[in-house]
């Protein structure tokens, strides 16, 4: 039986929804039509191309992942904890969202960089983070951890507080309560952001080529790829972000499906 | 000097809330008090999730909140038990996920939680339902997975806040003298918002009436029962009270006219009798009962042996008939009659706490 | 690629992926052991790059100031050696579908046309050339680099642009080219240097040797590159 | 008095969130210090930064404005309404997150550009939208409107289906409830939303010149003006991002704390 | 045929709910039972928010729901009122706003809307509070102002879940009245769900009792309050009720032992009495009372002139007694007594419904 008994959706929420789909859908599908699918396959079996997705894929995992770690707790504390400049650090957030990809990498390479505040020390060490696929997963990171953060701050402040309070009374100390209340509840905007910053990463480009730089097998990620085969060839370049949307399309259905599945009801 | 010593103070505007509360091991607390006296308040203070902007909180000694705690203590730092008025069961949990999440947070193993939750739901008669989530459970049946999960870590300190409201009333009754039993055994202090006079009479053995954010009358179930302060209590105890001035064995009451009595007092007054000693004729009564008033019949429904009648009229009464004398008088809502009562029927008691404004309800009446 | 194997980074200008390809594939071929990187981006990012750090053994842009910022940083090991030129063309969509016939044509009210911004080294050669030719109408957008260009063109979103020969010649048949009035009086030159932070100082060198070599000159060649000195 | 009353939030909270925060702040901070202050105020005022910042600023709003229109009531739809296809849409949206932003900017081209499916037609009516500032804006809806989407979605999602039923039982249509009660409940996701969009917005960079191109005054977005100054001139360009930042911050920050002074309690 | 004609098929595992219910203009009807029997799924399926995978609900000759509707109607369409078991008052707006939603939602213009909702909290009592926020208002006031919501709209048709739990007594009584009142008023059905006895007597013409998701009884208020059907509505009403195999004037109980009556009756019969009809004594009763049983005083509570004792056993019983003889019997909860009940004082009538399963609670007590 449908699930609709609430009644139908009025036709000024219908229309400009199906805009929306039309808007995302026309660009990709036009997109699609002029893709030279023969060479598709054979394109996807290239080393580099593997070697790029491969790439693309563990870097905006990795990305996530670290989103995850540092931006779960900071969206926590931006929501549930008053603390002096939380508004300050609230905006800080929103920043890297602001500048341009390529200045983020300037921004990173003046930071991670050998003459960087912590490039150099780090170099005295023996390590150098630029140009290595360290510097794709932070480059990744640094773009997608503000909308990881902003959206899971969003989703915080939308799911009632009462719970903690509840959970504190049973007592609960407050790290069990972010783990095992604030967070299970909050997990359908937690996992929307997840798949916001991981689908970020897969598509950055800017960051990467100018603070990790676009070496074949170490920092050439899949966007990077794509534009390096731009230079050559449209419609292969084409072809290839093709290949790359299958493959996240692909991991993103099972992995939303997944989450959806079990967090949403 | 008391297991728990509570001068509760919380700003509120309009009104703000300021009562004392003292108690010994194994004292359960009725805290009992018209719709926004206070009692949910007073409750989530000792819990320390209301802030508190005045006032101590002492129990065994170690100050909870107050000038000598350096901070109030967390809700978890206390070790309270608490049923909240909105179940607010953790949606994402089952009822025994729900359940076993006291023991867990307190250090126990999963396994041992589980099978203290289980033990719990057990004992409250909902094993059946361990896996469902609380969207799938009925009002009372999540009303008493709560009550399991306030129980079930052991605490020294049980808040409950009208814990047996949703419950049927047989399952009412057998809680009542589960938690009567659970409370007298754990040496531990209760406190218990109810709305219900069985609860205080059953659980209780002190009761705390409150009134606009302050305590109006304390005492026994019995004493409260017998004199209460407030007509509200009166009410909930199924007693007549009358408000007015003392002055020798005549009360001026607020309500208009006089009731004579048989015990002299001066001052304000609470005059207090039975429904039972209310008679009801539908002719104004000449004779002896000197104190009558005409009201008109609100409700007619049995009560025990007897009938029991709500009148309309100056000041709202309750009588107890015999179901031959409602039949003859054809009672029924609408009808007018006149209330008689004997003035060696009326009890007369001063008035305790300095006359409060009219509580919000009264409007309502 | 093994752990044994050598490595060769090789950071060079966008513009010389097809050449620096097909060069790379020939250095492979006659040195054992050796795998050659070869990382593409703006001349200006890979100077930066380079200043930065980054690990590469030769350094090669499409214009002489990118390599002096690395040079004055102290990133270039010897002499940057000029190797190629590369000059200006007009290229149309395939099917030439406003009839574009010469340079002068850019000039018609009914022709859109785009070109690189003045800060792109392609972008100063337009200005300049527009200048010599005395053309005044304004290019629709202007482009950060020159595949920008190319790309509006072979989408057909511009009935021209001003592109380099070798980006005419890499689009293939997807464009027609025109040529441009004085192009070769101010052509833009290409230059490559070892690394100061190499690792393989030799095989950089004899990379930068391949390069200069007959060989490299006619790889150059063929992909639309013009001669060291026009 | 402190609302930390439910106890301190742990170190192993607090320092993801302290290390999530230098992340994001140390490269801003190294980014600044390199700045040329003095020549700052003195490129602010010069004219064509002023058109880029008036461009920026007002196409990111128009495009906010676009996702909000679009986007909200699609975010709703899958949040809230079964319908056949619903998992499809869903990764639908998720797409054009992952298209490296000049692959998405061909893509527009490919739609909306003169030989396009949308332009084509268009174009026989007079109407080109390339090279357009209206081409600016639906640029940067493309790449906004997903994260508004995703986030939105996610948010509707974490709050209580239940106000929905009591609203249409107090006889409220479909889309009555969707403006008296769905909305308001989720309108802290929905700010948050907003913030990603329009923030990712204003840093967009790679759709925009290729699908708008870049023309002072008509399509030159501030990061467009960055980029083409980034080519000669570093430092300037950095001080170029440093005033859009400056600019986006203060309304951010006004924004921000109207809409969560409002919304969130 | 009835203005409400509703055949409630709710599939739900292990319990479905198969309910028929028949109303007529002015109708409020009253439906009891224990937790989890299936009253809150009963008013969601009238108000369209829980699918019925069968069945049919007609509505003054309109097919809400069933094989006469193309589809379901929508909550919406249907035109009622409802106050949920769970308040679920809007958190984002005032309580006003709460109010004003139901007659915006139906076109009022804005200022009509908060005239008519402020209204209606006067009447709640509850004006003064018309600027809160849900977080902002006491438990009872949440309930009053959750009720005004459901009124403000004028419903045809009004579904009440347990409306006046969280009140107190006062305002309960009141309120009752108001109800009974407004619904005797407007010619339109009520349904009201209920733990509380004084609910069934005072609002309702008609009582539904509800057992594991089938209707167990159904009858007039004073029909089921004197021959209740079930355990759970006998206890509701403050009656005892044993069940047994009759045969002849002797009941073979289910709880083992035998009753003796006047009334012969052959099969399954309730035997019911009232609490007064039972005597206490401390040794075992010599004379003319046959049927008597020996048990374990757990609750000695005073109810109206008596005292009440509520007894364990092999079925729990009730007794009243004078406050006198409980004195003087040492009555307190643990006193091992002897109860007796004179066979003039059972009546004995069949069971209607086929025995049902244990219900859940039953495991409990
Ligand atoms: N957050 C708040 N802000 C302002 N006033 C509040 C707030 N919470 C409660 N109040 C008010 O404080 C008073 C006491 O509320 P409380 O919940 O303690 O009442 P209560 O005795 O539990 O009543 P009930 O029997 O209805 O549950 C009420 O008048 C209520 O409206
Ligand atoms: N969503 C659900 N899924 C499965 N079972 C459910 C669901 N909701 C309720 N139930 C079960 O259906 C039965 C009837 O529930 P309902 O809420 O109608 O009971 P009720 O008579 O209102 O009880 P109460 O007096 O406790 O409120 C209960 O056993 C309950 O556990
Ligand atoms: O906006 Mo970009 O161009 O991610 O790299
Ligand atoms: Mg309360
Ligand atoms: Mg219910």
């Amino acid at each position: 039986m449908s699930r609709n008994r609430l009644g139908r959706p009025p036709a000024y929420l219908l229309l400009p929804a199906g805009l929306a789909v039309a808007l995302l859908l026309v660009p990709l599908a036009s997109l699609v039509a002029r893709a030279p699918f023969g060479s598709l396959l054979e394109r996807l079996a290239a080393p580099e191309v593997l070697d790029a997705l491969w790439l693309s894929l563990w870097t905006a995992t990795a990305a996530m992942l670290a989103s995850l770690v540092l931006g779960l707790p900071l969206a926590w504390l931006l929501a549930r904890v008053e603390f002096p400049g939380r508004s300050l650090v609230r905006t800080l957030v929103t920043v890297p969202l602001v500048l341009p990809p390529v200045v983020a990498g300037v921004a990173l390479l003046t930071a991670f960089g050998r003459t960087g505040v912590v490039g150099a020390p780090l170099r005295e060490l023996g390590v150098t983070i630029p140009f290595t696929s360290t510097a794709v997963v932070i480059a990744h990171t640094f773009v997608a951890l503000p909308f990881f953060v902003i959206s899971v701050e969003g989703a915080l402040r939308a799911t009632s507080q009462d719970y903690d309070e509840v959970a504190a009374v049973l007592g609960a100390r407050r790290g069990a309560i972010f783990r095992r209340v604030t967070v299970p509840l909050a997990a359908p905007g937690i996992a929307a952001g997840l798949v916001l910053g991981w689908a970020r990463s897969l598509g950055e480009f800017g960051a990467t080529i100018t603070f990790a730089g676009n070496y074949p097998g170490v920092t050439q990620t899949m966007p990077l790829a794509v534009y390096t085969l731009l230079q050559e060839d449209l419609e292969a370049a084409v072809a290839l972000s093709l290949v790359m949307l299958l493959v996240s399309v692909v991991v993103l259905a099972l992995l939303r499906e997944r989450w959806f599945g079990q967090a949403a009801r | 000097m008391s297991l728990l010593e509570a001068r509760v103070r919380v700003r509120r505007s309009p009104q703000s809330l300021e009562v004392d509360l003292d108690a010994d091991p194994g004292d359960v607390i009725a805290v009992i008090g018209p719709n926004g006296a206070g009692k949910s308040t007073l409750l989530r203070a000792l819990a320390g999730l209301e802030p508190m902007h005045q006032g101590t909180v002492r129990y065994d000694g170690r100050a909870w909140d107050g000038p000598g705690a350096a901070r109030p203590l967390t809700p978890q730092e206390r070790g309270i038990g608490m049923v909240f008025q909105q179940h607010l069961l953790f949606p994402h949990l089952t009822a025994l996920g729900n359940v076993a999440f006291g023991p867990r947070s307190r250090g126990a193993r999963r396994r041992e939680s589980e099978e203290r939750a289980r033990r719990w739901l057990t004992r409250l008669g909902v094993e059946d339902l361990a896996d469902r989530r609380p969207r799938e459970l009925s009002g009372g049946q999540a009303q008493r997975v709560a009550i399991a999960r306030a129980l079930a870590t052991d605490p020294a300190l049980l808040l409950l806040d009208e814990p047996l409201a949703a419950l049927d009333v047989g399952v009412a009754m057998a809680l009542r003298l589960e938690l009567a039993r659970h409370l007298a055994d754990f040496g531990g202090i209760g406190v218990l918002v109810t709305h219900d006079a069985l609860d205080t009479l059953t659980v209780a053995n002190r009761v705390v009436v409150l009134d606009q954010g302050r305590v109006a009358q304390v005492g026994t179930p019995d004493e409260v029962a017998q004199r209460p302060q407030t007509e509200h209590v009166a009410r909930l105890m199924g007693l007549n009270v009358l408000r007015g001035q003392g002055s020798g064995t005549a009360v001026a009451l607020d309500s208009g006219g006089t009731l004579v009595t048989t015990t002299p007092f001066e001052g304000r007054v609470n005059a207090c009798f039975s429904p039972a000693a209310v008679t009801l004729t539908l002719a104004e009564p000449t004779g002896s009962a000197r104190n009558r008033w005409p009201g008109t019949v609100t409700s007619v429904v049995p009560h025990g042996a007897a009938v029991r009648v709500h009148l309309a009229g100056p000041a709202p009464l309750i009588a107890d008939v015999t179901p031959g004398a409602a039949a003859e008088l054809g009672l029924a809502p609408g009808r007018s009659v006149w209330a008689a009562v004997k003035a060696t029927e009326v009890g007369v008691y001063g008035i305790a706490a300095p006359p409060a404004q009219a509580p919000l309800r009264s409007r309502y009446v | 690629s093994g752990d044994d194997r050598t490595r060769l980074t090789v950071l060079a200008a966008a513009s010389l992926t097809e050449p620096f390809d097909e060069l790379a594939q020939e250095f492979e071929a006659s040195h054992d052991g050796v795998d050659v990187v070869l990382g593409y981006d703006s001349s200006s990012t890979l100077a930066a790059q380079v200043v930065e750090g980054a690990p590469a053994d030769v350094l090669a842009t499409a214009d002489a100031r990118t390599m002096r910022i690395a040079e004055e940083a102290g990133a270039t090991r010897g002499e940057p050696a000029t190797f190629a030129t590369n000059s200006l063309v007009v290229v149309v969509p395939a099917g030439n579908p406003a009839d574009v016939d010469s340079f002068a044509d850019l000039q018609r009210d009914d022709v859109t046309y785009v070109a690189c911004a003045e800060s792109a080294p392609c972008g100063t050669l337009a200005r300049d050339l527009l200048d010599r030719n005395r053309v005044t109408a304004r290019p629709r957008s202007l482009e950060v680099d020159v595949k920008a260009v190319l790309t509006k063109v072979e989408l057909d979103e511009a009935d021209a642009g001003l592109v380099y020969a070798s980006d005419a010649v890499a689009a293939g048949d997807t464009v027609e080219t025109l040529p441009v009035p004085h192009a070769s009086e101010a052509p833009n030159s290409y230059l490559v240097a070892p690394v100061q932070q190499s690792a393989e100082p030799d095989l950089a060198a004899e990379w930068v040797e391949l390069v200069l070599s007959d060989r490299g000159r006619q790889v150059l060649d063929d992909a639309g590159f013009g001669g060291p000195t026009p």
